[in-house]
């Protein structure tokens, strides 16, 4: 074997602590060493040309870069061998840079412990073999899970970009959180009127299947071919006939039920269509407030249905798609405010959500657009405005800024003063978070045009006094305590990670962050991928996000999707577990511990019991590896030999000239 | 014919090990082996025979061949021949360890090779053999061309007679060793070893007559269910194979490990499936009725038809007593002698 | 019921001498077995620890390092402030270092093995509410009610541990099961102005006033609280908040334990209630007497 | 003392390429510096992690073995680090029979955020190296080492039960 | 009728379906039994049961894959069947289990110790209840079965059976000792001394397999990962480090698999005490995930399976 070395100073970055040209001489005594250099930046072009160069003038067979962590760049150099016509698995990384130069001080240790990251590079890649990916075909659908805007906008874009789209949404109508908001900031806009047509796209679409009261149930297969059973749960209407005519929802006499879409400032009636854009426009009945699903008496709804879809025995039903790829857009749910004893708990209903006063604000909302107190139905005149509850807060382990708070609470202050001339606002802030673009101006609007009050501090208690709600906090800037007689009290409540979201993400081997939220691939190169191949991610299931980042980033998914499904097959990672048959005594250990189902038993063609790797299933974890005693299935790539040859390479075994 | 007491033959083996790498059986944790003997140790010449016997005298279980180096000035590896050192004596093996060694000449010294590490060894070892007074139930020695008092490959007999030994000089070397002070004049000591090497061999009964082994072997060789049978209870490890005084087979490895390699030879065993496994994956031998078919055969078949009819194979039983189910190479040689058609 | 030590605090020999003598009283009644601290001593109030935090607990832990003479291990006092001393005291000897430091200064050194509970806590948590109910001769029925915790009985809440730190409950449910009407009293936990009514009798005023007006407000007959200096402040210097703030008020501001005696139709001497600086007769008189049962 | 002056000790590290292999990314990435012993062997997931390997590590000579992977329920392959959990706690059990100190040997999880906690990690870990000192060899390290071994093992006393 | 004749009966009516019955008769002498491959009704006379039958006999099932099988067991022989048999390494419906309840066997090793010298010239040997009397070389010895247990013997918790389709004998009760004090005593020593004791004891080594293939357990036989180069775990020199490497590999693979009976000791023709390792193991997968391998059907080996909570491992924080 031939091999070449390549030392990568980055600039100072590894040449400040370690002695590249010293790491380079050393390497040239390392078995199968044949040339051995170093350079001020191996990624870059040059870099790159001068490896290819070696490769072809040297003729080696397998190139050793001593550079960053392969995290970052081992795709980089790997397609850069790969340009030199060896095959990109005859390639090793020695991570020099995170792992030496960057958190050791002493030139001298840094220099030999490169030295031996490089001579364990060399080892393992004297080990190393051509693999050659296997290629097969897509399923050219994709799911998206989630019908907020970010959903949304992925399936209408994978749709227009000619793929089949399966569309699920828990609720029984998509919009999400967008569809409850009254106006869009900074421009003001009829969020509805923003929104509407989109969903209405999605209905229309030929491309598009959509399912409301749908939740992913199971999900098996990998990349390209993965195979979802999706749970659609009784909505007690038959979908197929239901037009939406209401009528149903006239007559209901249960209609006690709090309103989830209204955020439960009214009632509903217990079969319902949760708003009039709703999509699909189909009726539900709420099964926990059914006077015939649960006392067995009314069913006045199917009285009166024209079309008589009403079926109280209807059941979950398990649909089955096969889809290439699946786009993650569960969104987020609000903070729950209650935790903050300081205001009150829930005791004084003056005090509400921004969510809720987005719906108060709402024509189609339970006043009429009218904003009115819920405890006696009064307008309100002094409007207070609490921002960061539930965000930036360790004590209710929220350190995180949600980002929007800010924004949507000077677009609240703006419509207060636009609905009620006479009213005036306060908002008590920790700070004004609004980089995007015409963000500042408009916050600044709210307080120089619109007389909002702001006021820099946190609110320590807030109390009745007679029908007034007073509001006791902090102003740092004044150093004083202020107190504000309210009228009402609307708390900035944060985001969080949706309910489920855990679940589904164990479904979908897509890691949750410490708060629950999924994590990207990468914070800045891959913020939409995840680390499962073929799961990409879209919306304020990834973090807290406004609209425009959430579209943005369902566009981006989609486009990533689309990226994906366009070639025509798809290489398979060949880093997976190969079975040495001869060696295999057909145990079935492997086949009970691999997490994937990826080994199945076959008979040799004398009817033994062998194990078999499904090439395409395989995630090339290596659990099997140890699992199998005989060593009989080795993950490619990180063999046994391969990593005992790098444990040998750092603990060398001892010679002995005589062993008598 | 000397004689020497027990505490002067430790005392002997003692001064040479200064000069010999004297190899003995010493007792350690319930069993007896041969060992490098050091100063301060104790000779355990009787309680039993040494479950492994000295063959590695001649033939070490693992030997360096070569050592290939890389040093940081010179690119280029050195390649050294690691060639064995000094002498060797063996004190107190038995006449069997000494006649198992004779069996090996033939395979490493022939006309057309000739094994350096192997003659080295051969030509600088010196055995001081105790002739056996009690036979075990495993011993054929005398079936074999041997016997509990032979001389063949010996330089020195010793037998116990009261607290020492008669020792006999076989060799010059051996003859130079009993001129050392420490050896007495036998005087009357000699016809009490002779008895009892005679009475040992009575205790031995009738011997085997093995003549017709090699060619009715031969005929049992493609009856696979013969072999199945005989080889129903071997459990296919090395114990036989490694304790053998007279199995010579050896396997070459190259250790590459990186900046240093070395070729090291090592002890093979015919009952691994690993023997005779070729690079393409098959196995002549795939499986143990295959193998111990070819162990028994080599050792009273093949072997003594290359090499003039001896059998390969010194009668000490230890692949008998020393199995751990109890393969019996005798009942399965009689029975092949036995075979009705 | 277990014996539980008793640590009056020393405005129960003085100030609240009421407090004290009907806790005791309402305590026996309850069948609470209150068995003094032998030789107690101050529990270093508010101002010690504010000079050295080792000698402020040494003046607790010799009091607690009693109360494990007596072989008991729990220890309950009317007062937040020598509640606050002596679970702080505890609370920071848990760390070895302190606690060596402060037993190096007792003859008799504390194992912290006693725990300390307002009498209040002993009510909410360790007698049945059925026996409250059955013991209830005079209902308060009638009379409007605010409770008035201060700042002290439940917080921090992590020493206090007892009831929710910023609307505590147990003297409310305590007051409803009497038979009054209780009202939601939003102030419950504010400052009164504590110690300042020497230095900064207008610091009282305002803050003690706010909580009158609060109550008044409400529509509350009265005030009841469960803290010594809360009821000083807010009885004793409603006159002097009267005149300093220009109102009126005229709202009697009872101890929990006196209203409690009241209701268990206990002997009036032990309730202190002619100690009183705000007449509570009025008040008194709006209970309606309960109806003979026939 | 500065490090120079105290030898470095030989330890090996096994990391799972996607938490724990990061997490000593972003260590280095925020210059967090740690004692230079620790050489690491990057492994796809610590499932893939034989026992033996730590075992031939510390037979060939190393003085510490550090593994660590993604936590519990993070793993990136769903189960590796429930496997492997089971499998280093035996090791971690059963080394102390072979005469092998269990403190040389240690597995944690550390996600690759954790930048600072694998900092801990390393310092703590080498620093509990330094103290145990160099680890002894197993096999005998010159021709008197030999010779003693032979001696002694002549005058062994095998199992305690059969002498 | 005694239960060597029960046995006898009961295989001679399974005798026709099966291709053969696994079990003991006398060996070169009459101290020693070897392993029996009854074959026909002529083979079944020669058939012994008793102390001297120390072989497990399951060690031979896995090479018999495919083939209608007797075997006749000991209880910590039907531990390695039942093992076995949750590993899916043999098949139930091809095999016919004759189970002893067994009153122990003897180590040939204390009985090598007990003697003044190495009883290799056995004239004679004499069995009874309690005692054994060997004639050696003219001289007669008798021991009490006490002394010369096997030390599995003198802790057995599964004296019967434990999977039988015929059991023979009258069923045994188990030791109330479950520890040994060797093991106890190797235990209690200092790291340093234990690992000294290891690299002498392994000097011995002659690295000949015998533990290895003498284990019903170990399964790989003639694919075993210490004699192949891909992987290559193991070099091929015969040192006190690659043979404790051998041990720890065999060790480690035998993880919640082992069942304990002994044979890889019993087979290592320089008496190496290898159960030290084993039963240590033993005692970790107990109090880790109480687990007795091949004590119960249907178990899944420890390693093959996990839990998202451990309650036996107690992590150790940073």
């Amino acid at each position: 074997m031939r091999i070449g070395v390549f030392i990568c100073h980055c600039g100072s970055n590894i040449a400040g602590t370690v002695d590249c040209p010293k790491v380079a001489a050393k390497a040239l005594t390392y078995p199968d060493v044949v040339f051995s250099t170093d350079t001020m930046y191996a990624c870059s072009e040059p870099g790159q040309d001068g490896i290819i160069a070696a490769v072809k003038e040297q003729q080696l067979d397998g190139v050793v870069v001593a550079s960053c962590t392969p995290r970052m760049h081992e795709q980089t150099f790997r397609r850069a061998v790969e340009r030199a016509g060896l095959n990109r698995y005859m390639f090793e990384m020695a991570n020099i840079r995170e792992h030496v130069s960057w958190i050791g001080k002493i030139m001298e240790d840094n220099t030999i412990k490169a030295q031996e990251l490089v001579r364990m590079a060399v080892e393992k890649l004297r080990r190393n073999r051509p693999l050659i990916p296997k290629r097969f075909e897509t399923v050219k659908r994709v799911l998206v899970i989630g019908g907020g805007v970010a959903g949304i906008q992925a399936a209408l874009d994978c749709a227009d970009g000619g793929q089949e789209v399966v569309l699920i949404e828990r609720e029984q109508s998509i919009g999400g959180k967008m569809a409850k908001l009254d106006k869009t900031f900074p421009t003001v806009d009829c969020s509805s009127c923003v929104l509407g047509p989109k969903m209405v796209d999605i209905a229309q679409h030929p491309k598009i299947t959509l399912y409301a009261c749908a939740e992913v149930e199971s999900v098996g297969g990998y990349v390209g071919n993965f195979h979802i059973t999706i749970r659609r749960k009784a909505t007690y209407v038959d979908w197929n006939v239901c037009n939406g005519c209401g009528l149903c929802l006239e007559k209901c006499p249960s209609h006690k039920h709090p309103d989830p879409f209204n955020e439960n400032l009214c009632t509903a009636p217990s079969i319902n269509i949760p708003f009039p854009q709703a999509i699909p426009k189909k009726a539900a009945i709420n099964p926990q407030s059914c006077l015939k699903l649960t006392q067995g008496k009314c069913g006045i709804c199917a009285t009166v249905c024209p079309l008589k879809c009403i079926d109280y025995e209807q059941k979950d039903e398990l649909v089955d798609v096969d889809v290439g790829a699946v786009i993650v857009a569960t969104g987020y749910d609000l903070f729950d405010w209650h935790k903050y004893p300081q205001y009150g708990q829930g005791r004084y209903p003056d005090i509400i959500t921004s969510m809720q006063y987005e719906r108060l604000l709402s024509a189609s909302g339970p006043t009429g657009g009218q904003i009115k107190r819920p405890s006696d139905g009064k307008e309100p005149k002094n409007i207070v405005f609490i921002q960061c509850v539930g965000s930036r807060d360790r004590s209710v382990d929220r350190p995180y800024c949600s980002g929007f708070c800010c924004m949507y609470t000077a677009k609240q202050a703006i419509l207060t003063k636009d609905h009620l001339p006479d009213s005036q606002s306060f908002v008590f802030y920790m700070d004004i978070r609004s980089p995007g673009k015409l963000y500042d101006e408009f916050t600044r609007r709210a307080m120089e045009e619109y007389g909002a009050h702001y006021v820099r501090g946190r609110v320590s208690m807030i109390y009745p006094q007679d029908d007034k709600l007073l509001v006791r906090g902090a102003d740092t800037l004044a150093g004083t305590q202020v107190e504000v007689q309210a009228d009402l009290v609307v708390l900035a409540v944060g985001a969080e990670a949706a309910a489920g979201a855990a679940q589904l993400g164990e479904k979908l081997r897509v890691c949750p962050d410490q708060y629950g939220f999924f994590v990207e691939s990468h914070p800045k190169l891959k913020p939409v991928e995840t680390n499962t191949a073929g799961v990409y991610l879209a919306g304020a299931c990834q973090g807290p996000k406004d609209i425009p980042a959430s579209v943005s980033q369902g566009s981006a998914a989609a486009a990533k999707v689309l990226g994906l499904l366009s070639k025509k097959e798809l290489e398979s990672d060949p880093a997976v577990a190969r079975v040495n048959q001869p060696r295999c005594v057909g145990c079935g250990k492997c086949i009970q511990t691999c997490p994937f189902g990826a080994i199945k038993e076959v008979a040799d063609r004398f009817g033994n019991p062998k194990a078999e790797v499904i090439d395409t299933v395989c995630q090339g974890c290596g659990i099997c590896t140890v699992t199998c005693p005989q060593g009989a299935i080795q993950l490619e790539h990180f063999t046994d030999n391969q990593i005992l040859a790098e444990v040998q390479a750092l603990c060398p075994p001892k010679i002995f000239a005589n062993y008598e | 014919m000397k004689y020497i007491t027990k505490k002067n033959l430790l005392r002997l083996t003692e001064e040479l090990s200064s000069v010999y790498r004297v190899l003995a059986p010493v007792a350690q944790g319930g069993t007896v082996t041969f060992r490098r003997f050091h100063p301060g140790m104790t000779l355990d010449m009787h309680s039993r025979m040494a479950a492994v016997s000295a063959k590695m005298a001649t033939l070490p279980q693992t030997e360096s061949l070569l050592l290939v180096q890389r040093v940081e000035e010179n690119k280029k590896p050195e390649l050294t021949e690691t060639l064995p050192q000094g002498k060797t004596l063996v004190m107190g093996a038995r006449p069997c360890d000494a006649r198992g060694k004779l069996l090996l000449d033939p395979v490493f010294i022939t006309e057309k090779i000739r094994d350096q590490h192997f003659i080295h060894r051969r030509e600088n070892s010196i055995f001081i053999t105790l002739a056996c007074d009690q036979p075990e139930t495993t011993c054929f020695c005398h079936s074999v061309g041997s016997g509990p008092a032979d001389t063949a490959g010996s330089d020195i007999l010793l037998t116990l007679v009261g607290e020492g030994y008669v020792a006999q000089a076989i060799s010059d070397q051996g003859q130079e060793i009993v001129t050392h002070s420490f050896f007495e004049d036998a005087q009357d000591r000699g016809q009490q070893a002779q008895a009892k090497h005679g009475h040992a061999l009575e205790l031995m009964g009738q011997a085997h007559d093995y003549s017709s082994a090699p060619a009715k072997i031969l005929e049992r060789f493609d009856d696979m269910d013969f072999w199945e049978v005989q080889s129903a209870k071997c459990i296919s490890c090395g114990a036989c194979t490694y304790m053998c005084p007279t199995c010579y087979c050896f396997n070459i490895t190259d250790n590459d490990l990186g900046l240093t390699s070395q070729r090291i030879r090592t002890w093979d065993n015919c009952m691994s499936h690993t023997f005779t496994l070729e690079a393409s994956g098959h196995n002549p031998r795939p499986t143990k009725a295959h193998r111990l078919k070819n162990r028994v055969g080599h050792k009273f078949s093949y072997y003594p038809d290359l090499y003039g009819g001896i059998m390969a194979c010194c009668g000490c039983g230890r692949c008998i007593k020393q199995c751990p189910t109890g393969v019996d190479i005798r009942q399965i040689v009689n029975a092949a002698q036995e075979y009705a058609q | 019921m277990a014996k539980i030590a008793y640590y009056p605090g020393c405005s129960g020999l003085g100030t609240s001498v009421e407090y004290d003598s009907s806790t005791r009283a309402v305590c026996r009644a309850l069948q609470v077995d209150l068995v003094d601290v032998e030789d107690w001593s101050c529990c270093g109030s508010s101002p010690a620890h504010t000079v050295n935090h080792v000698l402020s607990a040494a003046l607790s832990a010799r009091n607690l390092a009693q109360v494990e003479g007596m072989g008991l291990d729990q220890v309950a006092t009317p007062c937040p402030s020598c509640l606050t001393n002596l679970r702080t005291a505890a609370h920071k000897m848990a760390h070895q270092d302190f606690r060596d430091q402060v037993n190096a200064l007792l003859d008799i050194p504390c194992r912290t093995n006693v725990e300390t509970k307002s009498v209040l806590q002993v009510f909410d948590e360790q007698v049945d509410p059925q026996l409250i109910l059955s013991k209830v001769v005079n209902p308060l029925t009638g009379i409007k009610i605010a409770c008035y915790y201060g700042c002290i009985m439940n917080r921090p809440p992590v020493l206090m541990r007892f009831d929710d730190h910023e609307n505590p409950m147990a003297m409310d449910r305590l007051m409803c099961a009497l038979g009054a009407e209780v009202l939601p009293f939003p102030l419950k936990v504010e400052c009164c102005g504590a110690s300042y009514g020497i230095p900064r009798g207008d610091i009282v005023a305002r803050l003690s006033g706010k909580l009158l007006d609060a109550a008044r407000r409400l529509g509350a007959d009265c005030l009841v609280t469960a803290c010594p200096l809360c009821q000083m402040n807010l009885d004793l210097r409603q006159g002097q908040i009267n005149r300093a703030l220009g109102e009126n008020f005229q709202m009697p501001v009872f101890y929990y334990t006196q209203l409690m005696g009241y209701a268990l139709g206990l002997d009036r001497t032990e309730l202190g209630l002619n100690k009183l600086c705000v007449d509570p007769h009025r008040v008194l008189g709006k209970i309606k007497q309960p109806v003979p049962v026939k | 003392m500065s490090p120079q002056n105290i030898r470095e000790l030989r330890i090996v590290g096994f990391l799972c390429n996607w938490c724990s292999y990061g997490g000593a990314d972003t260590a280095g990435v925020g210059r967090f510096v740690q004692p230079t012993d620790l050489r690491i062997i990057r492994v796809p997931c610590s499932g893939r992690i034989d026992p033996l390997f730590i075992v031939r590590a510390f037979m060939n000579g190393a003085d510490g073995v550090l593994v660590s992977g993604c936590h519990p329920r993070d793993c990136h392959y769903a189960e590796g680090n429930f496997y492997a959990r089971r499998r280093l706690e035996m090791l971690k059990r059963f080394l102390p029979i072979t005469g092998i100190d269990n403190r040389r040997f240690e597995y944690t999880w550390v996600s690759a955020s954790e930048g600072q906690r694998w900092q801990h990690v390393v310092t703590e870990f080498t620093r509990g190296i330094h103290t145990l000192g160099p680890a002894p060899s197993f096999n005998p390290v010159s021709e008197t080492e030999w010779n003693k071994l032979a001696v002694q093992a002549s005058e062994g006393q095998g199992c305690p039960c059969h002498g | 009728m005694s239960p060597l004749d029960d046995l006898k009966t009961a295989i001679k009516s399974r005798l026709g379906e099966l291709d053969c019955v696994i079990g003991w008769e006398q060996g070169y002498d009459q101290l020693h039994a070897t392993p029996l491959f009854i074959r026909s009704e002529a083979d079944l006379d020669r058939l012994v049961i008793g102390p001297l039958a120390v072989h497990n006999l399951a060690t031979y099932l896995p090479g018999l894959r495919g083939k209608k099988v007797g075997i006749i067991v000991k209880g910590c022989d039907s531990r390695s069947v039942i093992q076995l048999l949750n590993e899916n390494l043999i098949t139930r419906d091809d095999l016919v289990v004759f189970g002893l309840c067994c009153s122990g066997v003897v180590s040939h090793r204390k009985i090598r110790a007990a003697l003044p010298v190495d009883p290799g010239f056995v004239e004679a040997v004499d069995l009874s209840t309690d005692t054994l009397s060997i004639t050696a070389s003219g001289q007669t010895t008798i021991l009490h079965m006490a002394d010369i247990a096997a030390d599995k013997c003198q802790i057995c918790q599964y004296p019967n059976a434990l999977i039988a389709d015929v059991l023979v004998g009258s069923p045994q009760e188990s030791k109330v000792l479950t520890t040994l004090a060797c093991q106890e005593e190797f235990e209690a020593k200092s790291e340093a001394e234990k690992f000294a004791f290891w690299q002498e004891t392994m000097s011995r080594c002659i690295r000949c397999y015998a533990c290895r293939n003498a284990c019903p357990m170990c399964v790989c036989r003639d694919f075993c990962i210490s004699t192949s180069r891909d992987p290559l775990w193991l070099g091929q020199e015969n040192t006190p480090g690659e043979n404790m490497m051998f041990q720890l590999i065999h060790v480690s693979h035998l993880t919640g698999r082992c069942t304990e009976c002994g044979e890889c000791e019993r087979a290592c023709p320089v008496d190496i005490p290898l159960l030290l390792l084993r039963r240590y193991m033993n005692k970790q997968v107990q109090d880790v995930f109480e687990h007795r391998a091949g004590t119960a059907l249907e178990q899944t080996p420890p390693l093959l399976t996990f839990k998202v909570e451990e309650e036996g491992i107690k992590e150790r924080g940073w």
